[in-house]
């Protein structure tokens, strides 16, 4: 009976958690392309899910024809996010690209307010709502979908940021722009291209994880903060050490509400977090530092 | 191979070149002497498309190349070796040496060629095939100008602009990078511009230089002319050591 | 010239699905009005604001409602938060406020110049506590949002549980933009609890009764009355059936004998807003209907007067609104009683009340 | 020096002439909460634009003044101003000791322990029911008074507050131009440099943590008197974040910046009240436009805006 | 003055220094010389506090001082400059050298901020002290300008003014001259005599072998972080190992 109420934890927080991994993993391939912490990610979350849910419902698209649709819309807006907002940047130094996105993020919240209202949807679940058992505890079929995708994600993640020129280059391109363009760069192009598939992974993460949290306008608020988190205690790495950054988050959580309090469940899961951090200043999975004088 | 005329480049308020020309020839080598200040970096960079010039002319080869970005610039054969050596910090010596080669990858040159190229830039420093796996951001000074060197080579450039190539590295390395450079112009051709505090080794190199102040070319002609100059004797040779020494 | 009427909703924000009916409501009921020629021949002008449900501008709004608008009345604020910090303010202006939100707080205990419209938390949970005493299920469960709504339903919950021979077995929160509650729901399933309690409003509830459907819980679920609108049904899905909740008689008001006194007020509600804006009406804009007509009623029967309106407020006796039926008197400023729920059940994604 | 006195008299001078102007009106009421963003603007610069450290949790600091003082004074009957400056002591010492490990992260990992620290905070808000009211809040604050002279009405509370805002603007010029303040943008510039000659970075970032949150403590407990009222929500991650962009819209490292920035985002959801729906979508929109515009801030920015419309219309004269 | 003894430093698999010794004589000036990676600058790093040694102990006029941070090794009278310049860029030159006398100024946080009357005071001392060390290094007419925005080698002289400003007992300069053409490294030659003639301990790491072997008075080599030689200036020129290593054969 305990047993089972433990791995129940276990599970709902390894399922919550993969959401955030999913979505911190969108915080972190921006990070990595240009040192952006884009805290408008949380509304390409919401935009995979509101879209999906506009093709669904108005035009009367299939799911599978939906969801396309919602990818490449919210791409679009990823890219024009960009064009509009971030380049023409006189001074794109962190603090001001931090004020632009959240400028960014309130206006897309606003702007799908405006669009499709301020109410909470459902969104029918991929492959139905029978509860799978394992051991004493039950897990849904999206889980598994969340948990899938995040898998190949971060194995394209990684195999792109650092066995490929291209993925070593959009690296470059963060920690240095003027030598990247030294060695023959595009990095404006290389910005975009990052926007471009974060925005695309945001609105994937939004939608396979809307069946399980509903839609709504301000569905990204929430999400991005925990995805953010979740991107931080990985190192902002867009591999496996986010993935590891969101299902801690997620199981601490769980635990923290199952076992302690669930009104304190998300002050637990900081505590613990601030004070891993503060045993290693340099991040749970940071290397020794690479900066000197 | 490179003709600037009337370049002038402004960094907000400060004129830092004024009217500036110059020209290489094909497999020439070039140097750039001049105080601190004096515009050398900022040359380079305008050519480089850094800093872009506010008027004149720049034409590589044939082609104007004034207002290219610099990553154009660099698709045109034009490398440069910049002044502090950015490096890619957090990535790793060899990663480094690859994005060097990022043009050569993109239009999908054999990979066969550029593993060559690498050879040849750790046979030239061996230290740097020693560290392939160190990251960058933690060589030694001398080291990351080594590595800032060998990335620029990389790219096999038909122009390399080199800005202070020996700053921080030992009397033997410095040495040894004179002769490559030699070795490299006499071997494939290339044409290189070379900015150098130490104008005395740079003038025996190169073929012609040009001498800078306050942003403006006050002097140019052939290497051993400009070594023989009285001025130029006076302000960048320095004295001679035995002189010194006596003090 | 007209009457000026303030209006504090959440129309947007947090509690925009109090606020944006509300709204809705008040500007219908208010051009209703004045169709029909105003009160004692002058025209109503209403003057809404947007809190956004947040405390600070709630204040600030009402400020300048009182000293720019110099309106006669406030109606609203939508949640028992902002409506705790205006509060002061109409009592320090002497400006009556009308409610609309349900913490037992806002009138208890009784404020000169505060009224409220939606029924008391107290009233739904006792409503609840009656129907399990009868069925006779005295251990609970209960879940509730950490916000205003739920935090005042939790100490209503608790407060309540020994008068009606109740266990509270297990007590838990969630975040009201929590995605996932099937910890707490876990932990719930390890108590003997006969019933669970879950006390929030949209989407939370509806997350909750598809967690717990994942958790093969079968022990039965009670909403509150902050769920009580089809979009929970439409939220929830299947997993609605058979759900039970306490609400007023507007989600039910076709299936009413005809001598129930507020039959006509809330036929006439429904079809009004069904056809200002071809939606269906929930509860919540009733909060703002029985507040713009107490309003009204004062008007006509004392004058335009805040002072005279606050007294004849205070005299309402048997006004038969959407919430329920009011009676306001000196100790009472929420005027209603348990009779203003019924109990309903979610059959075939639709209500049915529960005899 | 003299110039910069002079400034601080003008800016003084027009603060205090200000309720002429709108004759006890309802932006008065605004205006007092300009005076107390202008506060909570300053202590973040001196945190974020002089130090070079983030912090994503000013909001929780803000609260606990604000929690401190209701507290003693609703449920304790304590004298509001003995209550206020035990609130900004227990603020400072807090946020002292818990300064020593947070200030010992850098970049994004601070920017996530503040954020976590001011979520825990606003936590313990919500949850201590029994102390806080919980998240339906605490109400029946007493005003503050002097005397018989209490603070109840817009007009009086705007002197209260602003004269507590003014005490904090002349504070963080005089520091800002001290060896203090020198200090502080060293270290901002180059830590290491600075640890060199001799700065003790870490002691110092810990001191204007706790500086900055004593501030904010004190618009707390400012913000709880003139309400009367306060609960949780008005304390959570989004008003940290508004803070921030308060201090960046501003001008980053700049004292009048901050005034600037805090009263440009108290005012203009004033003004775009009128668009209703649009209101976000406009504020949105204008965060974004100013920081292309006006990259380094109000301060910089609207000066070189004046200069570049003398030209235009010069150059229009000649022509 | 300085002496460090069995000093090693490892970083992951690379030993960038094993056990070095060697002690500075006060009022000299020492160069220690290398190839590059050597481990010069991890030695400067180590005996300034802002790296902690894998073994040995430093001491500093016979204290021990191993493992103290930088800023108390400043106060001790411990200053360096840095081999990739480290100037505080947003401020102007002159308030640079102003944050050099950090340590020989005492006003608290809150002093300063009540303006208190010795705090005025002091800050007029700190304006009027500092102006002299921009004298000393002969860019006064820079003082204005804001740091980030000089050349390189005004950037150069700005490190060493600020350093001087702390009043230090020693100061140690990585590659100073780096950068510099030969005019400019004649006056930094004269420059770091005359702060040698204030009395003031010098410890510069350099490849102007020039430079070096006309002002220093010993000189440590190292090699692969070992300690190759130590001497003086001619007695180095003429070890053979240290010209296979290092010097290489004059042309
Ligand atoms: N980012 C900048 N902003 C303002 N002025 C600058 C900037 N960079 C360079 N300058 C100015 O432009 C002029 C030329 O600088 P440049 O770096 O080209 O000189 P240099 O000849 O390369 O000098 P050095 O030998 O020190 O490298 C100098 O006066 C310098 O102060
Ligand atoms: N953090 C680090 N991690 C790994 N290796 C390091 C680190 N720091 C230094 N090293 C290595 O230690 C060796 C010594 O470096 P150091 O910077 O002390 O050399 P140096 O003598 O100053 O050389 P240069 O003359 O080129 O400046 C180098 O090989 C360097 O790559
Ligand atoms: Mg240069
Ligand atoms: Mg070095």
């Amino acid at each position: 009976m305990q047993f089972d109420q433990v791995l129940q934890y276990a599970l709902s927080g390894l399922s919550t958690g993969a959401i955030y991994a999913l979505i911190g993993i969108g915080f972190s391939i921006i990070y990595n392309a240009t040192g952006i912490i884009n805290f408008a990610q949380g509304e390409f979350v919401m935009l995979g899910g509101m879209l999906t849910l506009f093709f669904l419902e108005l035009l009367k698209v299939p799911i599978w024809g939906a969801i396309p649709c919602a990818i490449a819309v919210s791409t679009v807006a990823g890219l024009l996010f960009e064009r509009l907002a971030i380049r023409p940047l006189r001074q794109p130094t962190p603090i001001n690209l931090v004020i632009i996105t959240i400028g960014g993020s309130i206006l897309i919240r606003g702007l799908a307010m405006l669009l499709w209202g301020k109410d909470t949807h459902a969104l029918p679940p991929f492959s139905g709502d029978e509860p799978i058992a394992i051991g004493g505890a039950t897990i849904l079929p999206q889980h598994l979908w969340i948990l899938g995708i995040t898998i190949v994600i971060i194995a394209i993640n990684k195999f792109y940021f650092y066995h490929t020129i291209s993925g070593k280059a959009m690296r470059a391109c963060a920690y240095n722009r003027r030598a990247a363009g030294l060695v023959g760069i595009d990095v404006r192009r290389m910005v975009l291209f990052s926007f471009i598939i974060s925005s695309a992974m945001g609105a994937v993460a939004g939608i396979i994880v809307a069946p399980l949290t509903m839609v709504a306008y301000d569905m990204g608020v929430m999400l991005g903060l925990k995805g953010f988190c979740a991107a931080i205690i990985g190192g902002m790495s867009s591999g496996i050490a986010t993935v590891v950054g969101g299902l801690l988050l997620g199981v601490l959580e769980s635990l923290g509400a199952g076992l302690i309090s669930s009104g304190y469940k998300d002050a637990i899961a900081f505590i613990i977090l601030l004070l891993l951090l503060f045993l290693r200043p340099q991040g749970l999975f940071g290397k020794p530092e690479s900066e000197r004088v | 191979m490179l003709r600037i005329k009337n370049v002038n480049t402004y960094y907000g308020k400060v004129h830092a070149l004024k009217d500036v020309s110059l020209h290489l020839g094909e497999g020439e080598i070039v140097t750039l002497i001049g105080a601190n200040g004096a515009g050398k970096t900022t040359i380079l960079n305008t050519i480089s498309g850094v800093t872009p010039a506010a008027g004149g002319e720049i034409c590589f080869r044939t082609e104007p190349v004034t207002a290219l970005s610099a990553d154009r610039i660099v698709k045109l054969g034009i490398s440069q070796v910049p002044e502090g050596r950015q490096v890619f910090k957090p990535l790793s010596v060899e990663d480094n040496l690859e994005l060097g080669a990022y043009l050569r990858y993109r239009s999908s040159e054999k990979t066969a060629a550029i593993q060559k190229d690498k050879e040849q830039v750790f046979k030239l420093f061996p230290r740097l095939e020693e560290r392939r796996r160190q990251l960058a951001g933690t060589m030694s000074g001398g080291e990351q100008q080594m590595l800032a060197i060998g990335r620029a080579m990389m790219a096999n450039p038909k122009l390399l602009l080199l800005d202070e190539p020996s700053m921080g590295l030992a009397p033997l390395v410095v040495q040894e990078i004179f002769r490559v450079l030699e070795r490299l112009r006499n071997e494939t051709g290339m044409t290189i511009l070379l900015v150098e505090q130490n104008a005395k080794a740079a003038l025996k190199l190169a073929d012609r230089g040009y001498v800078l102040e306050t942003g403006k070319v006050i002097l140019e002609g052939a290497a051993e002319e400009l070594m023989e100059n009285a001025d130029v004797k006076r302000a960048y040779l320095g004295k001679d050591k035995s002189e010194k020494r006596h003090k | 010239d007209t009457i000026k009427i303030g209006a504090l909703f959440s129309v947007t924000g947090p509690a925009s699905f109090l606020g944006g009916p509300e709204r809705n409501t008040a500007q219908m009921v208010v051009d209703e009005i004045n169709k029909a020629g105003g009160v004692k021949g002058r025209k109503l002008e209403l003057i809404v604001y947007d809190t956004a449900g947040d405390a600070t501008k709630a204040v600030q709004l009402a400020t300048k409602l009182i000293k720019n608008d110099k309106v006669v009345a406030i109606v609203g604020p939508s949640t028992s938060g902002e409506s705790m910090a205006v509060i002061p303010v109409a009592e320090k202006e002497h400006i009556p406020l009308v409610s609309c939100a349900a913490s037992i707080k806002i009138t208890e205990p009784v404020k000169k110049w505060v009224f409220k419209t939606a029924q008391n938390d107290a009233l739904a949970v006792a409503k609840i506590y009656e129907h399990l005493q009868k069925i006779k299920q005295t251990n609970v469960a209960i879940l509730t949002v950490s916000d205003g709504f739920g935090s005042s339903g939790r100490e209503q919950l608790k407060a309540q549980a020994e008068k009606h021979g109740i266990k509270i077995l297990s007590d838990d929160t969630y975040g009201p933009k929590d995605t996932d509650m099937t910890a707490q729901l876990t932990k719930i399933r390890g108590s003997q609890a006969q019933a669970v309690i879950v006390w929030g409003t949209n989407p939370g509830p509806a997350i909750i009764a598809k967690n717990a459907r994942q958790l093969g819980i079968k022990t039965p679920l009670y909403m509150s009355h902050g769920v009580s609108s089809k979009k929970f049904i439409e939220l929830a899905g299947d997993a609605s059936e058979g759900l039970r909740l306490p609400s007023g008689r507007a989600l039910v008001a076709d299936m009413l004998p005809k001598s129930d006194p507020q039959k006509k007020s809330l036929l006439s509600f429904l079809k009004d807003y069904q056809n200002h804006f071809k939606a269906e009406a929930d509860t919540f804009g009733g909060h703002a209907w029985d507040a713009v007509m107490l309003v009204k009623n004062a008007i006509e029967k004392g004058g335009d007067s805040p002072a005279a309106i606050r007294d004849q407020l205070e005299k309402t006796r048997n006004f038969s609104g959407i919430s329920g039926i009011f009676n306001f008197s000196e100790s009472d400023h929420a005027g209603l009683t348990k009779d203003a729920f019924v109990m309903i059940e979610i059959k075939n994604k639709d209500w049915m009340i529960v005899k | 020096m003299k110039k910069e006195l002079l400034k601080f008299a003008a800016f003084a001078l027009l603060v205090m002439l200000m309720p002429l102007a709108f004759k006890g009106g309802y932006l008065m009421n605004v205006l007092v909460f300009v005076g107390i963003n202008t506060m909570l603007s300053i202590a973040l610069n001196l945190l974020l634009g002089y130090a070079g450290q983030i912090s994503l949790g000013h909001a929780g600091f803000f609260g606990l003044g604000a929690y401190l003082s209701g507290i003693l004074t609703a449920s304790y009957g304590w004298n509001a101003w003995l209550a206020m400056p035990l609130a900004a002591v227990t603020v400072g010492i807090l946020a002292y000791l818990i300064g020593f490990p947070i200030l010992k992260l850098k970049g994004h990992y601070l920017a996530m322990a503040t954020l976590g620290l001011g979520i825990i905070i606003y936590i313990v808000f919500n949850e201590t029911v029994d102390l806080t009211g919980g998240p339906s809040g605490l109400s029946g604050i007493p005003n503050l008074a002097i005397g018989g002279l209490r603070f109840d009405s817009d007009v009086k509370n705007y002197y209260l507050v602003w004269g507590f805002t003014l005490a904090t603007v002349l504070f963080a010029l005089n520091l800002a131009n001290s060896r203090v303040g020198r200090a502080l943008r060293a270290v901002h510039d180059s830590e290491v440099a600075a640890r060199v000659v001799g700065v003790n970075s870490r002691l110092l970032k810990v001191q204007i943590f706790a500086v900055s949150a004593i501030f904010s403590s004190l618009a707390g407990s400012l913000y709880a008197h003139t309400m009367t009222f306060i609960s949780p929500a008005s304390f959570g991650f989004n008003f940290s974040v508004e803070l921030l962009t308060m201090v960046v819209i501003g001008g980053l490292g700049s004292i009048y910046g901050s005034f600037l920035g805090a009263a440009l985002l108290t005012l203009l959801p004033e003004f775009l009240r009128a668009a209703h729906d649009y209101d976000i979508i406009i504020y949105g929109a204008l965060l974004m436009v100013m920081v292309m515009f006006m990259p380094g801030g109000l301060v910089r920015g609207v000066p070189e805006l004046y200069r570049k419309l003398i030209k235009l219309k010069g150059g229009a004269d000649h022509a | 003055m300085l002496e460090v003894s069995g000093i090693s430093q490892v970083f992951g698999g690379v030993t960038a220094l094993d056990r070095v010794s060697f002690g500075i004589t006060k009022g000299d000036i020492t160069g220690v010389i290398g190839p590059n990676g050597a481990g010069k600058t991890t030695l400067f790093n180590i005996i300034t506090g802002i790296y902690t040694q894998t073994a040995g102990k430093v001491r500093l006029a016979g204290t021990d001082v191993s493992g103290l941070p930088p800023e108390r090794l400043a106060r001790l009278g411990l200053v360096r400059t840095f081999q990739n310049i480290e100037l505080f860029s947003g401020m102007t030159v002159h308030e640079n050298v102003m944050v050099g006398m950090h340590t020989k100024s005492t006003s608290g946080l809150l002093a300063c901020a009540l303006k208190m009357p010795w705090c005025i005071a002091e800050e007029r001392r700190i304006r009027e002290n500092s102006m002299k060390w921009l004298e000393f290094t002969g860019i006064s007419d820079l003082a204005e300008v804001t740091a980030g925005n000089l050349p390189f080698g005004k950037g150069r002289m700005l490190e060493i003014a600020r350093a001087l400003a702390v009043e230090p007992q020693i100061i140690l300069m990585d590659e100073p001259a780096a950068g510099l053409n030969n005019q400019e490294t004649l006056g930094l030659s004269q420059l770091i005599q005359r702060i040698r003639e204030t009395g003031i301990t010098v410890v510069l790491v350099e490849h102007d072998m020039e430079l070096v072997m006309d002002i220093c008075d010993r000189i440590v080599v190292l090699n692969l972080g070992k300690k190759l030689a130590e001497g003086t200036p001619s007695e180095i020129q003429d070890n053979h190992e240290v010209i296979a290593a290092y010097l290489g054969e004059d042309e």
